[in-house]
């Protein structure tokens, strides 16, 4: 079983679960209130959901050697537009209303994946040039949309998608989910998923066995993007309002980290989509736990070096070689005379 | 070098150098500022340094190399503006900071300082909580939502409010934790806050957007923000107001983004010779709930 | 009875293509720029651009360093705070003299760079988190020694800030862009001419057969993120000399400022190509942008940004278009 | 003077070597046989440090030694060329050769000596190239011998060859085999691994034999005939070629059959002149040439690797524009390139992946193959082709590098396609399996499909052509009927440019 790839992932969420039972048990508490779920378990899902969204858009792009920056800024657009449609709705509950700014800000956020891709799949440009572009411009394109300031709304339909719940669970979780089973079906289902892995594994050898990467790669930006205009719409339905500067600021990095963490390489080839979730999962983990322990805000950068660190660690056959040799050699003082031999000469 | 098209004409060149755009607070201050230059008659040259103060220096240092007759800009961190500050010397541009100050001990780099102070605000949301609770019976527990680490104004909002509440013992800041000045942050730190502390009576938010996504946290809790929390923030942006208006928050100190006329007046000033005072603070208030329904009305940002 | 001269045939130096193209595209905006501003035309602003960029360009070419070899380092940022930090921590409150807190803060970054060479290396971490550890680690660090950027009133440290080299004429550059061109020289002279060099080159073109044909990979790769730490401690150092502050807050996001810097001087982010000169031509690509956006002067913050990504869109997309044609 | 004894090296699920010992005395030549799988490389790579041992111990000169990796094994004496080009596409033909040794002058590496050194070390396998063009811009072959002279290079005392031949052609082998005999009378020790029992034969003094994994013998080149060797190293008797009636192999007996591909003045620059070919239903058409004479240029242009410059394509009588792969394989043309590696193989993929991709991307990818069809067509080819381990869950890139050809191989045949164009593909693949594919194409082209073959020996070629297109200096110079061919002929051809 510890040959699972996704074993040492899911072993550093349960220990880091773990650390916080031990240290804060009140950390697990779950109630039922208002007809909902809560607690921290509960946020976790809640807030982690957008990141769990934007990391499986990341790793098929991930999977096809590129990379994705402008993510963080496809998910202010997104949230930008809807908000901005809505506010300017006669009746901002209205069901309609909702799902027509949902739609247009999915439909631009498709559209910027499709310029992406095609930064990438046709005129070639590396993909973390190609989409700095967009993360550099759409910050600015979000805020004119927003006119700089932060768009308020009230709308019920539209909050549902951020901060509400269904059958007591979050939404946010239950579209992330959702979106989640049909990547996971999309990809493992068709062939899709072999063949984004080869073009990733070797491009070169994808192209001759007749793939047409190109449309392959395009794909997987415009998914990744539509992705991150999810996100987005979460993001600023659960705070009721759209700001375009901060909203989503850095999350590629956190996207990328979930992709990482959960066991894609960044040169591409072999993807799990699973483990991307569980890395997503692990990350937001981390930054409620930061909360939740009262963590100092000078020290929580040290505090996520030394967990990312130890997760790392952990995954690390190397490391985990060396270690089981130590354990093996501490206790009988005999084991030192193998060690000898080991080192040869 | 060239001739300097810009500042030769009749026309009054001011450069002026922006932190960013990071919140609406400084979208309306980038706006007040542009639109009075305007209303002025002032060429503006403008630029945004994406919160980056090597950014900013660089457009200094344009300025400079485009002979605009005033530079004014907002300092991103009060320290490091030594260097370029003297080359505008050298080049007999006089120098206007808005909003933050620099730290500098040489007072002869800028002619003046026209913007508010930080600790004061923060001062200002400890003295009302010392009138608000001052004859509350028992320990009071205080939240505090901070803004982003290592920022001047959380930096100094935090100073300036522990100072006042130092003295009391019953005050006591049970959690204190970095929101980000970014409402998602404010929500989701307030999320936490709410099952790792047993007992919160007071939110002090070091801006109105944290305090309008704590609100968010703590009504989503089953709690009422005004009431079971109370709740004090600074800035006095638009929709603090109208939470404000309607009992969520339960007080805001203002911080004022609208330097423009205020600005422009200087430069006029400056460029002409006049002397300035070498500090002037822009007019700030605080809200109560009822002096918030009496301002929304003209609140444009 | 075999002779191989007839494959023998000229194929164009398809490498340099990209500097070229983006040098030509330099003096295309220079061209614009001094025909739209008067003041543009200048010979100054070139030298600005060098001035503001100097401690950019050091931390960029530790960069290349990384790259080549197909890695990533995104500590870059974190690290030059903290020297910034480390630097005014050491000089205002333990009252230290700049001799001594130059080799310290150089000692630290190349510690911290090899520490992360040794995570990817000797642990097999994946070089973009164990940088990000780095990453944080380093802002960490920065915010435990200080949350307050200040001020540093070392009298050496203003002298040499504000000295000024004169070039003749109205022109003059600082120390930092000295130091900032021998570091460029420095650095090609090591990835042409010497054999650690070229093992970078060989570990970006192929690892496995790097190993293979007996070359030091391990060493090398840890040597190369030493290096990166070592250049952004320099970078730090300048930007202290910069500023004359030291701030916890310095270089966010510098990373992605120096990758985008190299990356459009034409290396290749997979590895095995490109050189020290293109990183010094994407600087100046990326701080062309930015002054030709300040010398217009009437965008607000978003068009700002939005010019901005055009700008690069625009460069990159006539680089690539160039580039093919010529081959 | 080197001694390695009890061996063992196991990887997840494999035994590579299981109590192997080998020996090797200075001033021989000593040769490593085995089936694809045996353990040949693996045996290399422990001694050379790339492995660490499970078991067992290396002496070299008496002394015991554990090598940290190749870099020290070679500053040791022991000089390698492993299996796969193990080179740097990025850097220039001369840098590869020179990389870790350049010559310096003050510190400084000196780039004219380094051009010269290379040059001269080339010259010596008598191969002329541009040194400072960039590796990847080389044929495999050159490929190969670029990292022969780089390996020839340190004043060695053992030299390690890994299959250094299985991409050159006859007048490269020879000369190859030149240079290691002088080598050897300076004293030093050969170890050399080759799939080619006649060049094993002229070249070997004495010759270890592995089977999976494990040690069968030593022998001395003169107690051992070749048909034993092979029965040793196989574990049963070779089958014999017979059965691929080597006669009457001409054109004239697909006077009926169809024409299925017609090229016109299909030409590209840069890559090879414009050339005409009709190549029929059920044709055998070998194109013979030396190294860099445009084979694989050519291959390229029918499937649409490289899309041409000039001419046109007629399929079935219907113009076509073959653009990109995808176009070829649309039409139902399949090239297996020379270059697994690079061109061929996802490493990090299993067996069962790598064979279906073809298929796949052919069918789309809404439309998956199903995964029982995928397992059972891939048994089928593990079977039929003997890849081993028969596990269809392997990794490709852990496999051996002649099971990794084979795989290749059964990606392209199992898209049953019209055309099929093989560019080398028994390279570094073991004589029984060599047999198998040899009898496998006679078998497909009988049943109406058309093949191109290239291969460096030309006797393969003679075999199993109808027709011979000859190049030479990037053009087909002649196009010859395989009737009454003989090597001679075509190897004057080659050499001529002109038919006799
Ligand atoms: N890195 C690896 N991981 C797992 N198995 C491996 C690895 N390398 C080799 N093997 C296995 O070890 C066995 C021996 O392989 P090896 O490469 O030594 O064969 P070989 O004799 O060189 O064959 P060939 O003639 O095809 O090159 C094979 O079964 C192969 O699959
Ligand atoms: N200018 C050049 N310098 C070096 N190599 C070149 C040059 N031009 C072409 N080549 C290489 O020479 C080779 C000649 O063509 P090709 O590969 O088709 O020959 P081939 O007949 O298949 O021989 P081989 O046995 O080498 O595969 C090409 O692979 C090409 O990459
Ligand atoms: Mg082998
Ligand atoms: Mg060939």
């Amino acid at each position: 079983m510890t040959k699972h790839r996704l074993f040492w992932p899911v072993v550093a969420l349960l220990a880091l679960l773990l650390g916080d039972l031990i240290v804060h048990p009140a950390f697990f508490a779950i109630e039922f209130r208002d007809g909902h779920l809560y607690g921290n378990l509960i946020d976790i899902l809640k807030n982690g959901a957008p990141l769990i969204l934007i990391a499986i858009g990341m790793t098929l792009v991930v999977a096809t050697r590129g990379i994705d920056l402008s993510v963080g800024a496809v998910v202010a657009i997104s949230g930008a537009l809807a908000c901005l449609h809505i506010s300017g709705l006669g009746d901002q509950n209205s069901l309609g209303g909702t799902l027509a700014a949902v739609g247009m800000a999915l439909g631009l956020a498709l559209a910027l994946g499709v310029w992406n891709g095609w930064l990438v799949a046709v005129l070639g440009i590396q993909p973390i040039i190609a989409t700095l572009i967009l993360m550099v411009a759409g910050r600015g394109i979000a805020q004119l949309i927003t006119g700089g300031q932060i768009i308020t709304v009230n709308s019920h339909p539209y909050e549902w998608i951020g901060s509400g719940f269904t059958f007591g669970l979050p939404s946010a979780i239950l579209i992330a989910l959702a979106v989640f089973a049909i990547a996971a079906v999309l990809v493992r289902r068709s062939a899709l998923g072999l063949l984004v892995e080869s073009v990733g594994g070797n491009p070169e050898a994808g192209r001759l066995a007749g793939l047409r990467s190109a449309r392959l790669i395009w794909l997987t930006y415009v998914f990744c993007a539509l992705c991150a205009g999810v996100a987005g719409l979460m993001i600023s339905a659960n705070v009721h309002s759209a700001d375009g500067n901060n909203a989503g600021q850095f999350i590629e990095l956190d996207a990328i980290l979930a992709v990482v963490i959960g066991g894609t390489l960044l040169t591409g080839g072999r993807f799990s989509l699973t483990g991307s979730v569980i890395g997503a999962l692990l990350i937001q983990t981390l930054t409620t736990t930061v909360y939740a322990l009262g963590i100092a805000p000078q020290a929580i950068m040290l505090f996520k070096a030394v967990v990312v660190l130890a997760v790392c660690l952990l995954q690390s056959p190397v490391f985990r070689k060396k270690l089981a040799r130590r354990r093996k050699a501490a206790p009988p003082p005999a084991a030192v005379v193998p060690e000898k031999v080991e080192a040869g000469v | 070098g060239g001739g300097g098209g810009a500042g030769g004409g009749g026309a009054l060149t001011l450069g002026f150098a922006q932190v960013g755009a990071e919140s609406g607070w400084r979208t309306a201050n980038t706006k007040s500022i542009q639109e009075s230059a305007k209303a002025a008659g002032i060429e503006l040259k403008f630029s945004d340094a994406q919160q980056k103060q090597e950014n900013q220096i660089a457009a200094i240092r344009s300025y400079i190399q485009q002979k605009v007759k005033v530079i004014a800009f907002s300092p991103v961190v009060e320290s490091g503006w030594d260097t370029v500050l003297k080359e505008a010397k050298t080049a007999n541009i006089p120098v206007i900071l808005t909003d933050r100050a620099v730290d500098s001990p040489d007072k002869s780099l800028y002619k003046t300082f026209l913007g508010s102070d930080f600790v004061a605000e923060g001062r200002k949301a400890g003295e009302w909580l010392a009138e608000e609770f001052g004859s509350a019976a028992g320990d009071v527990s205080i939240v505090e939502l901070q803004g982003t680490t290592g920022s001047a104004p959380a930096n100094d909002r935090k100073k300036g409010f522990a100072d006042v509440i130092a003295p009391n013992p019953k005050f006591k800041v049970v959690a204190s934790q970095t929101g980000e000045f970014t409402r998602a942050k404010g929500k989701e730190v307030m999320e936490a806050f709410l099952k790792s502390q047993p007992k919160i009576d007071v939110l002090y938010a070091h801006n109105d957007d944290m305090a309008l996504g704590a609100i968010e946290a703590i009504e989503a809790a089953g709690k009422v923000p005004g009431k079971d929390i109370k709740i004090v923030s600074v800035d006095g942006v638009r929709d603090a107001l109208q939470a404000l208006a309607d009992g969520k928050i339960n007080h805001v100190v203002e911080c004022n983004p609208l330097l423009g006329p205020q600005l422009m007046d200087l430069v006029k000033k400056v460029a002409a010779g006049e002397q300035v005072p070498p500090r002037i603070e822009t007019t700030e208030t605080e809200f109560d709930q009822a002096s918030a329904k009496a301002a929304l009305p003209q609140r444009q940002y | 009875m075999t002779t191989l001269d007839r494959i023998k045939g000229y194929r164009p130096r398809q490498r340099h293509l990209p500097i070229l193209a983006t040098m030509a595209m330099l003096i295309g905006a220079y061209v614009y720029g001094a025909s739209s501003y008067t003041a543009f035309g200048s010979g100054q602003v070139v030298l600005d651009l060098f001035i503001n960029n100097a401690f950019l360009l050091v931390v960029a070419v530790g960069m290349t360093f990384v790259i080549l070899t197909g890695g990533i380092d995104l500590s870059v940022g974190s690290v030059v705070a903290l020297s910034t930090v480390v630097s005014a921590d050491l000089l205002q409150n333990q009252g230290w003299s700049v001799i001594a807190v130059i080799p310290a803060v150089l000692a630290i970054g190349a510690a911290l760079g090899f520490g992360m060479g040794v995570l990817i290396q000797v642990f097999e971490i994946q070089p973009f988190i164990a940088t990000l550890i780095g990453m944080f680690f380093a802002r960490g660090l920065c915010y435990t020694i200080s949350t307050q950027a200040y001020s540093i009133d070392d009298p050496t440290v203003a002298s040499l800030a504000q000295t000024q080299i004169p070039l003749g004429g109205e022109l003059h550059i600082s120390i930092g862009v000295v130091v900032a061109l021998v570091v460029v020289a420095a650095a090609a002279y090591l990835l042409y001419g010497t054999r650690f060099g070229r093992t970078v080159y060989a570990i970006g073109g192929n690892p496995k057969s790097a190993l293979l044909m007996g070359l030091d990979v391990g060493r090398t790769r840890i040597s190369v993120y030493t290096l990166s730490g070592f250049c952004s401690a320099l970078g730090g150092l300048l930007l202290v000399l910069y500023k004359s502050s030291g701030d916890p807050l310095n270089g966010v996001g510098l990373e992605l400022t120096a990758i985008a810097a190299v990356v459009i001087g034409g290396t290749l982010l997979t590895g095995g190509s490109g050189y020290v000169l293109g990183t010094v031509l994407g600087i100046m690509v990326l701080g062309i942008i930015q002054t030709l956006i300040t010398f217009d002067g009437t965008l607000n913050s978003w068009w700002t940004s939005i010019i901005t990504g055009a700008l690069l869109f625009a460069f990159i997309v006539l680089q690539r278009l160039v580039g093919r044609r010529a081959t | 003077m080197l001694r390695m004894s009890h061996i063992r090296k196991e990887f997840p699920g494999v035994v590579a070597l299981d109590d192997v010992s080998f020996r090797m005395f200075p001033g021989e030549v000593h040769a490593l046989m085995g089936e694809n799988g045996a353990g040949k490389s693996t045996l290399i790579k422990v001694l050379t440090g790339v492995y660490g041992v499970d078991a067992g111990t290396i002496e070299l000169d008496g002394s015991r030694v554990a090598f940290s990796g190749p870099g020290e094994a070679q500053r040791s004496g022991v000089s390698t060329v492993y299996q796969e080009v193990n080179l740097c596409p990025n850097l220039s033909v001369a840098e590869n050769i020179c990389l870790g040794k350049e010559p310096r002058r003050r510190g400084r590496i000196d780039w004219r000596e380094t051009r010269r050194r290379a040059a001269a070390l080339l010259a010596r396998l008598d191969v002329e190239v541009d040194v400072s063009a960039e590796l990847s811009s080389c044929s495999i072959a050159v490929q190969q011998l670029v990292a022969i002279a780089r390996a020839l290079d340190v004043d060695a005392r053992v030299l390690v060859l890994d299959e250094p031949t299985s991409s050159l052609d006859a007048g490269e082998v020879e000369q190859l085999l030149n240079v290691v005999r002088s080598l050897r009378d300076q004293g030093m020790a050969i170890l050399f691994v080759s799939h080619f029992i006649e060049q094993v034969f002229a070249v070997a003094d004495r010759m270890t034999v592995l089977r999976n994994g494990k040690l069968i013998g030593e022998y001395r080149t003169e107690e051992i005939t070749p048909v034993d060797l092979v029965t040793r190293m196989i574990g049963k008797e070779l089958e014999a070629l017979e059965d691929i009636e080597d006669s009457g192999h001409s054109r004239s007996d697909l006077a009926g059959a169809p024409v299925f591909l017609e090229a016109g003045d299909v030409g590209r620059k840069g890559g090879v002149a414009p050339f005409s070919l009709d190549i029929r239903a059920g044709e055998v058409v070998g194109l013979a040439g030396l190294l860099g004479s445009g084979r694989t240029e050519l291959a390229r242009l029918l499937f649409g690797a490289d899309h041409a410059d000039s001419g046109s394509v007629r399929i079935d009588g219907e113009p076509v524009s073959l653009k990109t792969p995808r176009t070829g394989l649309d039409h139902r043309i399949a090239f297996c390139s020379e270059n697994r590696k690079t061109e061929g193989l996802v490493e990090e993929l299993t067996v069962r992946e790598n064979i279906v991709l073809a298929l796949q991307a052919s069918r789309g990818w809404a439309r998956p193959i199903p995964r029982r069809r995928q397992d059972e067509i891939a048994e089928r080819y593990i079977e039929m082709l003997d890849i081993r381990p028969a596990n269809a869950e392997a990794k490709v890139g852990d496999l051996s590098g002649g099971n990794q050809q084979k795989v290749l191989l059964a990606r392209w045949l199992i898209t049953e396609p019209r055309l099929l164009i093989l560019d080398e593909p028994t390279r570094g693949i073991d004589i029984g399996a060599k047999t198998e594919i040899q009898r496998l194409v006679a078998r497909l082209s009988s049943e109406g499909m058309a093949v191109v073959f290239i291969s460096a020996e030309l006797e393969e070629v003679l075999r199993l052509s109808h027709r011979v297109v000859v190049l030479r200096d990037r053009a087909v110079v002649a196009v010859l009927d395989n009737e009454s061919l003989t090597a001679d002929r075509v190897m004057a051809t080659m050499a001529e440019g002109v038919a006799r």
